[in-house]
């Protein structure tokens, strides 16, 4: 909490921490599941680059502790929604990196049947409720998601992830209101990574401690170390509880900082190179976890070699299943077009006409 | 047979619908305590309670957004926009989301969600409280968009929008609200979504009209019989999707069209109408499908100035008596 | 200050009040003022009553401290934006009585040409920027009169009236954040009388004590009696100073009673006639104005009705020249359509062809 | 003469405009310090400083009614929308605001804004990213609306738009950004907003378009001449005012017609296109005026699915043909 917004904390060694308490193989699975986060989106990069996945492409790099602390702290029961960074969101809640991998391809095997692309993930046996790309979008979709869980009477609560200028837009503002007036289970998360793209978030909120921009709706926010997965899935666990129990919404700023560009094409040219590689050093979750990991003697080099070997493949495995996926058919080009069939509408007989005609050179 | 209002058939609809499902829930902003600012909601609020009839800030972004949020989770919101003039501030929720959640997730879930808002003019509201926007999202795809012009026809379509598990966007008008018509008792109807009626049959000129228009087609189509002219009346009630079936056979049965529409001229539903039309029965077509439409203003208050931008039934007289004669002037 | 939201102050008889500093003419001008803008309420509810003015009215009835206050603190460099509950800001301004009522008839002579009507008041000479019907819609645009006074180098603040209600919807954030965030000359002007329409404060803003919702943007916020002109003066002056001085914009929450329902069609049946009495007296800045000022000496009893019957006066004036005003012509409906002529657009000949068919029975 | 790019031409011509006359000033997110998500405002902060070239947080309502606040006061500020996709959130402003204050206020004031954004697809943006709205705003009296294919309409008309003391929507269009054109040197020329262009003549048959379309229409236009089908080539370049006169005295020519546009077949442009050729020129079509346009689905990810569903070079062709055979089928 001590963490400024936009002052990446300096590169000295991290001090060995008491993890006396801490579950050891938890302990594991947070780092290799970071680790998993982490490797996924280096290839995915490289996939694009290879021009295996087209759109745009918004990688989670350096916020891999946030992502596997707040799944950490959360339940089946509860729900995620998130903007359109939102690979390592949709891993780390347990979906097979192989229908992710496929879904940034294009696959009919990918989590939204190659429709949805990188920026529009969904599963909903994982209750991971969709990427969305519109900035803001995600804000009152999962307002009301909290509105059914509690009409409902049902248990759990709803995560919605965003960046950090996100908070300068509208949808904020009327979300958090009504979700404050009406006593919603939903925690607003904040992940801080100092852009929106190129614009600071100083540049962009007049309240640049966005946490504590809650007090216009009487709401609580707290502030967490974003690189740090213990301090974030400890306070997702303390808001949870909170959201669930008291029916009391909170925001959660999570403090990061961005790897690279805001999307993969970005060159990034408006950062200072050296500024860029000295946070990067300072705040990368990984190396610091492993650090304390080794100090505590919960793992070992050799684990470590292991298990980064294990999540190679792993990755390549989804490469793999991505690539030999087949592509949707031309002829299911109307399917899911309404939920509910009506006349009027074109089937798949027209889909039959438009492959017919794609075929012959359109 | 009862006899009812438009009005009416709103209020009881919503109130059989909150009373079949508890899933529906009716929201919006002073739908409850105040009654609905038409009255569409009265006596709901205290017969359904606070949870079930749901009043709102002012957020429509917010309130509508939360509802297909909700309605992901198995919810069915029924949200009210007090007029259509302000669902300008919710249209990214719509069009950016409702809209698109069930195809672009691949059909994982579902967003069914109605959202009722009277459209057009009435009185001397002025440029920003006389609108009409169901173009615009007779234009989106994953919207329905239906515009009933009868009593019937709400109970028939609220039902079916209320049942159907996407996201129907249900165009009212001010004008109607108190106008009567003929409903069955205790019959739990209802009408397809995506298919037009022809509400009058004849031989010489169709009119292609919904909503409000309709109302005022049929006058006109009655009052032309006694000068011996035979107007078809094809009332659309969908606008997505468009039935050009009903209108193009009607088409080619008449020879003539005329649409009759309450919005703005350039760009507005009559285009679509007019283009499938000269389309769909380019043969049998005697003379250019005509559109009588809102003139190219934002409307004035002052009240002549008002009455003459909008259409009326001597425009549709005028323009029917063109099209007989044959009429191909540009522009009218 | 120390009044609450939604919490009507008692009838007591107000106490005495020591008006030494103040100038006498003035004190009797804001009286006379708050009763034109009374007796002109009045006598537009008649008036719609009989069918001479159509569409939507708003009143300000109740409300005329605040609209004499803040005007007695405003400089002609100054612009206003208000929605649409905008008679009084208008008059009070400066603007005659005659072409306010005219707009409200429909006519030519009125200060918009008939063509905007209660909801859309406009006087560009008075710096009375528009009257706007959609809740938040003129938040942007004062926000954005202030931009353009600040990079223009031009004297004068923007004040940018509101209802509590208003507060709620993503606008005000947006515009609030703007505002604070380039340090914009703008007076956010809250009037809570209570209630969007039947919704109390409390039932739609999580944080109803209004001024304080500027925390989201450390923008600062007053709340006053917005039934005491001089309170609501000097408040309007400190934030006026600042604004102009400092570029630092603020809320100011004026606090006071709605007489009536939310329109003039607004029947009011949601709220308890007796307790819509007690408030109405308890709440009336005239009574206690002129209490206050005969206490004081700066008028008597005889002043006191020779006032109101030069206001009555004014008034009745006002609808005599509404009434024989001319209506706008149909042929003029284009103009005014464009402020640059373009081609193909209608005209002239065109309104001529709508002015022809509506006789014949359009 | 000079060649460049259609981003060159609004690269410039901002400058230029920036340069001639201090009122002028770039508003929106990411065009400064970033140079722009599209790179058209490159170098532009660095020459003119930060209070010419403002960089907005997210709130596209905020700072788009604040461009129009500041215009009120005599301010001709130049918004960037990111992508036509996000002008959602800012509609009410441009739609209920500044279409409507010159008028709804008597004439009192003007509101000298322009809003460019691009609009319609490129590579594999899907579903939220690839959308065409500019239908929608070509339906608002109060507006005006243009959309230029060449670097030298780009540069004529948005000259005309900065100085025009209305609204002008100017839609760009991302796979135009890099496509090329000759350009006069030093010339302060300016296009008439209101005026079509027909950019090829043509004796077989009229092909209607806009922005991109445009550019495949003209292609399109060159490949048939080698076959001996002669095809002329309208581009509207303003979609409001509309210029019917130039679209119905190119049909009455060649009798035969079709709108090629990359936004929804239903309510798109090409229906107002449609309605008002088959009114306009009625007696001289020898075959119904055909639409190509977008597949009507929420656009698919998937590259062979976004693909299917875009209108391209191939389509136009079949549907040229089919009109030269008098086809008369539908659906098509
Ligand atoms: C309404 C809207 N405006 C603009 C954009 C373009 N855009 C996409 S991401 C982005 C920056 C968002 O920054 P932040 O909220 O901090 O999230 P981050 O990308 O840093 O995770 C912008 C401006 C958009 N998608 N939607
Ligand atoms: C965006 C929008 N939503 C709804 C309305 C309908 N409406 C007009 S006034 C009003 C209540 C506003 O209350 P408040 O802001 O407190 O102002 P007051 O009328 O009390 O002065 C509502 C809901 C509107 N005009 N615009
Ligand atoms: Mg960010
Ligand atoms: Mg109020």
């Amino acid at each position: 909490m001590a963490k400024r917004t936009n002052q990446p904390t300096t590169g000295a060694e991290p001090a060995g921490r008491d993890l006396s308490s801490e579950n050891p193989q938890e302990l594991q699975q947070y780092y290799a599941q970071m680790l998993l986060l982490r490797r996924f989106e280096e290839r995915t990069s490289e996939m694009y680059t290879k021009a295996k996945i087209g759109g745009y492409c918004h990688l989670n790099l350096g916020e891999e502790a946030t992502i596997v602390g707040l799944m950490a702290a959360l339940t089946p029961a509860d729900y995620i929604f998130t903007n359109y960074r939102e690979h390592g969101y949709i891993i780390a809640r347990g979906v097979a990196p192989g229908p992710v991998m496929a879904e940034l391809f294009g696959k009919e095997t990918g989590v939204s049947r190659g429709r949805g692309g990188s920026m529009h993930l969904f599963d909903a046996t994982a209750h991971f409720m969709g990427g969305y790309a519109i900035v803001g979008g995600q804000l009152p979709l999962a307002t009301g998601a909290a509105y059914a869980l509690k009409y409902q009477g049902k248990p759990g609560v709803v995560v919605c992830q965003m960046g950090d200028a996100t908070t300068n837009i509208g949808a904020w503002h009327e979300s958090l209101n009504l979700a404050a007036l009406w006593d919603l289970p939903v925690i607003f998360l904040v992940v801080n990574n100092g852009y929106g793209m190129g614009t600071t978030v100083d540049e962009g909120a007049a309240e640049p401690d966005l946490y504590k921009r809650g007090c216009a709706f009487r709401m609580h926010g707290e502030r967490v170390d974003g690189t740090d997965v213990l301090a974030m899935r400890d306070a997702t666990r303390r808001l949870r509880e909170r959201a669930e129990q008291e029916k009391k919404p909170a925001i959660l700023e999570a403090v990061s900082f961005r790897f690279r560009g805001h999307s993969v094409i970005d060159s990034d040219r408006y950062r200072d190179p050296e500024a860029v590689k000295q946070g990067r050093n300072a705040n990368d979750p990984l190396p610091h976890f492993a650090h304390q990991l080794v100090l505590a003697g919960v793992v070992d080099d050799a684990w470590l070699k292991a298990t980064a070997s294990r999540i190679d493949q792993e990755v390549q495995e989804a490469i793999d299943f991505a690539e030999h996926s087949p592509n949707p058919k031309i002829e299911d080009l109307f399917d899911y077009m309404y939920a509910t069939p009506v006349p009027n509408t074109p089937g798949r007989a027209e889909a039959a006409i438009i492959a017919q005609n794609a075929q012959g050179g359109r | 047979m009862a006899i009812m209002t438009y009005r009416q058939a709103l209020n009881d609809t919503l109130g059989e619908e909150l009373a079949r499902d508890s899933n529906v829930v009716l929201m919006g902003e002073e739908i409850g305590k105040f009654q609905g600012s038409y009255r569409i909601t009265e006596g709901l609020q205290s017969e359904f309670g606070k949870h079930r009839v749901v009043d709102t800030p002012i957020a429509e972004e917010g309130f509508v957004g939360l509802a297909v949020g909700a309605a992901m989770l198995g919810m069915r919101p029924i949200v009210e926009i007090m007029t259509i003039n302000f669902i300008l501030v919710a249209i990214d929720q719509i069009v950016n989301h409702a809209s698109k959640i069930h195809y672009m997730f691949g059909g994982q879930v579902r967003v069914p969600l109605v959202i009722r808002t009277p459209s057009g003019g009435v009185g001397q509201l002025a440029a920003t409280h006389s609108q009409s926007f169901e173009n615009w999202f007779a234009y989106c795809p994953g919207l329905k968009v239906v515009a009933p012009a009868t009593p019937y026809d709400v109970k028939g379509l609220m039902r079916s929008a209320v049942r159907d598990d996407d996201p129907v966007i249900f165009i009212e008008s001010l004008a109607l609200y108190d106008t009567k018509g003929e409903v069955p008792r205790d019959e739990d109807y209802t009408l397809p979504i995506g298919v037009a009626e022809v509400k009058r049959a004849g031989t010489d000129v169709t009119v292609v009209s919904y909503s409000r228009m309709t109302v005022v087609a049929l006058q006109v189509a009655q009052n032309l019989a006694q000068e011996g002219i035979s107007v078809e009346v094809v009332d659309l009630r969908s606008l997505r999707p468009l039935d050009r079936t009903t209108i193009i056979e009607s088409v080619k049965k008449t020879n003539r069209a005329v649409v009759l529409e309450e919005d703005w001229y350039s760009y507005g539903i009559g285009a679509e109408i007019a283009a499938t039309i000269q389309e769909g029965a380019f043969d049998y077509l005697d003379a250019p499908v005509l559109r009588v439409a809102g003139v190219e203003v934002p409307l004035p208050y002052a009240a002549k100035l008002s009455q003459a931008s909008k259409p009326g039934a001597p425009d549709l007289i005028r323009a029917i008596k063109r099209v007989l004669e044959g009429g191909k002037q540009w522009p009218k």
